[in-house]
């Protein structure tokens, strides 16, 4: 093209701390001034470990009957765990439908999620952060509702002066080409909102690989549309996952806008239990993936550097397979709901066409 | 605080009165701070309340409702406008896929308490895109509720209603009317049922049934027919969704006789469910053709035909004598 | 070329006949190439017929819409995929305000050949949004076509002659019945009517129409009722837009008793239409109230209560003996 | 945020040729590599001409009621009408709905647009660029349909091997906050069509202002989301414009695949003859902006130059307004369609139930 005096540059970085080879890159002081020290390294373990023990379990349950179609997180609990540990109680955490690992931290319970993909609209009812959304199955849909969330949340701040909450919303790889992802991410910007962007990039949306969904070479440059500051990291490196979440969310509770991170992971799993990933994904790439995936590198610095024994790591394994088969019996042991609450959550009160419609549901009245 | 006002005014006048009453109302749209709305309706509101509560959004119809839901999660009441009805399609995945579906799919935890307004309808001379009249896709979605409103007094009172409703609400003003008349409301707050047929005349020889800018023509035709001594009822639906069966029901019963003026297209249409809520309901009582005067099946015509496409007084009128001839 | 297929092979062979013989045809969507789509209707068609013709679309509803009219305006027939009928609403600002529009809006000079497929309805235990027959929406709307098949021969004659039709058609799948039964089809490319409904039983008694997946509760329900000697006419609407008028009118002038069977919501939905047609062309043969067996003006439920939600042998045959004892 | 290493740089530039104060930037040479000629640029001030002469006619047809609302495009005229210039006769224009300057070039005529504005679908109906699209009203919706048109364009040149055909499609600023827009650049670069993209940032959207608009300093800068080429330049500097939507051509010709240049403009007028743009912008921008206007840049460089007299200047407008009273004739002259043309063109074979519809319509029965 014809060319000219430049009147603005931008650049993506990538950024790292646990490498592949289970390496620290960096200074160790830089994990203090995150406020990873061992406990809480060991903690975020501890999500990981149960997100996955619980994900496999779910495969099992889908696989005797026992479950619906389940979209498994398998090799994506890092960036997942680093979220969960990250966001207040009072934030609102904003997922799409893969996020296991931050809602367990949440302190959604595994029995909900087992409702959920079991066909029960109670797992969507969660307990314990009545103000997050449920799973958003049009893919990237969630991303306006987040910016309506932080809009609310710095409405809220100006009014009462108290502490900026923030919005966190995920979304896929997938998702960065969809319409809602780029009107969320300009609207985000210009109200300069508390919302952090997480695009979880496992390099696959069903079948389509990165490479065929968008031309440009990274996703994290997809903010520079809207002028949000934006990076790309690792997504399987639980500790540099934590340590830019954390200033992600600093930022945006500061006041300094929005913010985007592209996490870079790789989908081990089938795309659901109902797709078939042989179909087209060689079986070399799923190995090469295999050996970066988060838990073993983490489990692997944890041993390296005797921050843990190997005794300390197989307890938090067991500790996690009791819960989740506790959560199991609960979710089995669920009585179905009955027919009639199809109608009783459709509006608050429930109209009068809608009370014939379920009068002739339990039978009281033929056709409707 | 009664005073004589057109239905834009009394649309004005609503949103500015629950905002005063309810910091947690907001308005958003494109164009709706400074300017006022294309059609004024949000006049003089980002003034009063704030251009934190009366938001210039950038231009994006998805946007605009699925930021809605996510401020509604949080407790707000956002009132959204989309500029005209012919650009809701890009809101509807939002609309349909999560406002709709908050509520149920939470069991209740969280909920949707916005409205989404939208000047409908044609007969202004207006382009493109600019004269729709979709309620019947809204109407078939479980989970909201679609009113619209047919003169001042109905716009203030149905809109109050709409924003104060815990549910998703469809809000549809009949751009055609919002000068045509004025009529005296006060401005005191006081709501309309969201679940009511209005009857707007009674009459013992056959129903009219109608919403929107229409009854104008509805109301226009059950005076020639009075002086061609046929008396007709005359409806307004209002709440197109639920369907105020009762009152329907009862007043074809009297009549044995019913027409369906909309100015949608016929197929699928609000006025296929009435016809079909008599044939299930009242067909002993029918002694003709349950009729419907509407819009064709066609494509709503740029302006220089757009009145043949409109239901006229004419057609009303003679389907009317159809009808009583049966 | 005879062979016994599933709907679903009925489909895919359609789809490549029609590539073979026509070059401009165009298939896209989502995971339609290699992985041959998630229920495999696009199988094997990348690998006959080139990745130029069998494309991948990146994520984006409104853009394989969008792109498909832009195709269809340079003679090009593509046919799209949307995923999940769930998911069609982001296209359907494309669909209804453009591909609908294109012919008459430019007076004939730029058309629209496009078909836009769908998967659709209830009864596989699939997560929310998987589910939906929003088919109701679409007829609505004026310049589109809107065609659902109900066996394996009419989904391979009926998707030819979508395809060959020089106006966007939608072309909805029962996905539910996608692999319930084979049928000998002969792969020869004859094309079926599109506006032509299919007599699938005939019967003196009452007149039972359908379309899609439901109609297997409905021949059911008709066999159940032979046992009990009332004979029903079963007739398959299968095009949704238009609608045979006449052979509706015709069967139930014969048996003067209509029961509609449907998967969607029951509020301004497609029984609606026919049950307005009825009202209004056939009062004075109808015998009894014409009945709507369908799913109810809620959300489809999570799967675990989803067969409560559809409508089931049981209500069908109540509903008739109902409409035979009134 | 957490730093790393850059992965990616990206800049966006800034061009002009002739700037406001009729100046020419740059060397002469480059004009005539551009082929820009002095018949050439006359050429381009007959088209700017014709184009506000044209537009101000409409103006006083719909003040007059004799026209429906319209949307002036005083001001603009310098961007489309180098595209028109530009584009080949098979190659395909995708407008939004204020390009007249390009349209004009492209063949369409007066009284097809006077038509159009005036209600009547026959104004679509073009004799001179049959493969153009007509005005698309919903906002960026267009923007999808160039992807198409440009994706027909290279099948069928892979398929015959004939010259690349490309498309260029024109949108406003507010266009770029829509999700479609952003759809259409992320297809369009994965798969490298031969697409133009036009930015008209006329710094308006009905009331709301660009800064309003968008967070980010440039609208360029958008396309970096899909890694496309894109360029900032002065919209009202026809010269300018003329070399940068050449090249940008010229490369998608060349399978370099799209390109985006974002031409800054100013809406003289207001939104449409149905708005009042006093209601939210002062009159000091209004009249800051008429400094930078096209036309007047062009004439003066014109005459600085001697490139031409003002004679010959007075002879190119007195030429316009005949020719653009003769269409205005026509138009007015213009019988109305017949009713059944709304059941006419719907379908190519006009179903049963419209057959019926129109027999009510003609009267022939009631209700329908
Ligand atoms: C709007 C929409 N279109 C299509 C689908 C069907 N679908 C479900 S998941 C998926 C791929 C999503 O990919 P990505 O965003 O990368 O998320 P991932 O599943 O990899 O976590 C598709 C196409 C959907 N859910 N929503
Ligand atoms: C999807 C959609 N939403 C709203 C409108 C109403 N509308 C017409 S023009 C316009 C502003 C367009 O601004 P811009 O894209 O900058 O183009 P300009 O009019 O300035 O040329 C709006 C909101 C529309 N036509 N389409
Ligand atoms: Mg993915
Ligand atoms: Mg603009």
């Amino acid at each position: 093209m014809i060319t000219g005096k430049a009147v603005k540059n931008f650049s993506i970085n990538f950024s790292q701390r646990l490498n592949e080879h289970a390496e620290l890159l960096g200074h160790e002081k830089a994990l203090q001034r995150a406020g990873l020290d061992t406990d809480k390294i060991l903690a975020l373990y501890q999500t990981m470990v149960l997100t996955r023990t619980f994900d496999s379990k779910a495969i099992a349950l889908q696989r005797t009957g026992r479950l619906g179609t389940y979209a498994s997180c398998l090799g994506q609990e890092a960036i997942g765990t680093a979220i969960g540990h990250m966001l207040e109680a009072s934030d609102v955490f904003v997922q799409a439908y893969r996020e296991t690992a931050a809602l367990l931290k949440r302190g959604v319970k595994m029995q909900e999620i087992l409702l959920y993909w079991g066909g029960d609209e109670r797992g969507s009812d969660y307990q314990a952060c009545p103000q997050d959304l449920p799973p958003a199955v049009p893919i990237a849909s969630q991303c306006l509702h987040a910016v309506g969330i932080a809009y609310a949340m710095q409405l809220e701040a100006k009014r009462t002066g108290q502490e900026q909450r923030v919005c966190l919303v995920v979304c896929g790889d997938g998702a960065t080409s969809k319409g809602d992802f780029y009107e969320a991410l300009n609207a985000a910007a210009l109200w300069q909102l508390p919302l952090v962007f997480v695009i979880c990039n496992n390099q696959w949306a069903i079948s389509l690989p990165r490479s065929l969904q968008s031309h440009s070479q990274t996703l994290a440059q997809k903010a520079i549309a809207a002028d949000i500051p934006a990076i790309q990291i690792d997504g399987n490196d639980v500790l540099g996952c934590y340590e830019t979440v954390q200033l992600a969310i600093k930022q945006a509770r500061g006041g300094h806008g929005p913010q985007l991170i592209e996490a870079i992971t790789y989908r081990l799993s089938d795309h659901t239990t109902a797709d078939d990933a042989k179909r087209y994904r060689t079986e070399e790439e799923l190995q090469q993936a295999w050996e970066k995936e988060p838990i073993k590198r983490l489990s692997q610095y944890l041993l390296d550097s005797q921050r843990a024994s190997q005794s300390v790591l197989d307890n938090i394994q067991n500790q996690c397979t009791q819960d989740v088969e506790a959560a199991v019996d609960i979710y089995l042991a669920t009585e179905p709901q009955p027919c009639s609450s199809m109608f009783e959550f459709l509006y608050q009160d429930c109209p009068v066409h809608l009370q014939e419609q379920l009068a002739s549901l339990k039978g009281e009245n033929h056709g409707q | 605080m009664a005073n004589n006002i057109t239905l834009l005014e009394a649309v004005n006048q609503a949103l500015d009165y629950e905002m005063a009453e309810d910091q947690d109302v907001i308005v958003l749209g494109e164009d709706v701070g400074l300017n006022g709305g294309v059609f004024r309706a949000t006049d003089g509101l980002q003034k009063k309340h704030g251009a934190d509560r009366v938001i210039d959004t950038p231009l994006a119809e998805s946007l605009i409702a699925g930021m809605s839901i996510g401020m509604a999660t949080q407790g707000l009441k956002p009132v959204a406008e989309i500029q005209f009805m012919g650009f809701i399609f890009a809101a509807c995945d939002q609309f349909i896929c999560h406002a709709a579906r908050m509520r149920n799919r939470t069991r209740g935890r969280l909920s949707c308490p916005m409205v989404l307004r939208a000047p409908y309808g044609g007969g202004i001379h207006a382009p493109e895109h600019h004269s729709e009249s979709t309620e019947a896709i809204f109407a078939h979605i479980p989970g909201i509720r679609v009113v619209i409103p047919s003169s001042p007094g109905r716009a203030y009172g149905l809109l109050l209603a709409a924003i104060r409703d815990p549910d998703p609400v469809l809000f549809l003003e009949p751009k055609r009317i919002y000068r045509l008349q004025t009529e005296t409301v006060t401005n005191n707050g006081e709501a309309l049922p969201l679940d009511t047929i209005f009857t707007l005349r009674e009459g013992d020889d056959v129903t009219l049934i109608s919403w929107g800018a229409m009854l104008y023509e509805t109301q226009k035709a059950a005076e020639v027919l009075a002086e061609k001594n046929i008396f007709c009822e005359v409806l307004d639906l209002a709440t197109i969704k639920p369907i105020d069966t009762k009152t329907l029901l009862n007043s074809v019963e009297k009549t044995g006789r019913c027409v369906i003026v909309q100015e949608a297209a016929k197929t699928c249409s609000v006025s296929s469910e009435i016809a079909a809520i008599l044939a299930e309901k009242a067909l002993t009582s029918l002694l003709a053709p349950v009729m419907r005067v509407t819009g064709y099946d066609t494509i709503m015509p740029l302006f220089t035909l757009e009145h043949h496409y409109m239901p006229s007084v004419e057609r009303i009128v003679a389907t009317v004598l159809d009808v009583m001839e049966f």
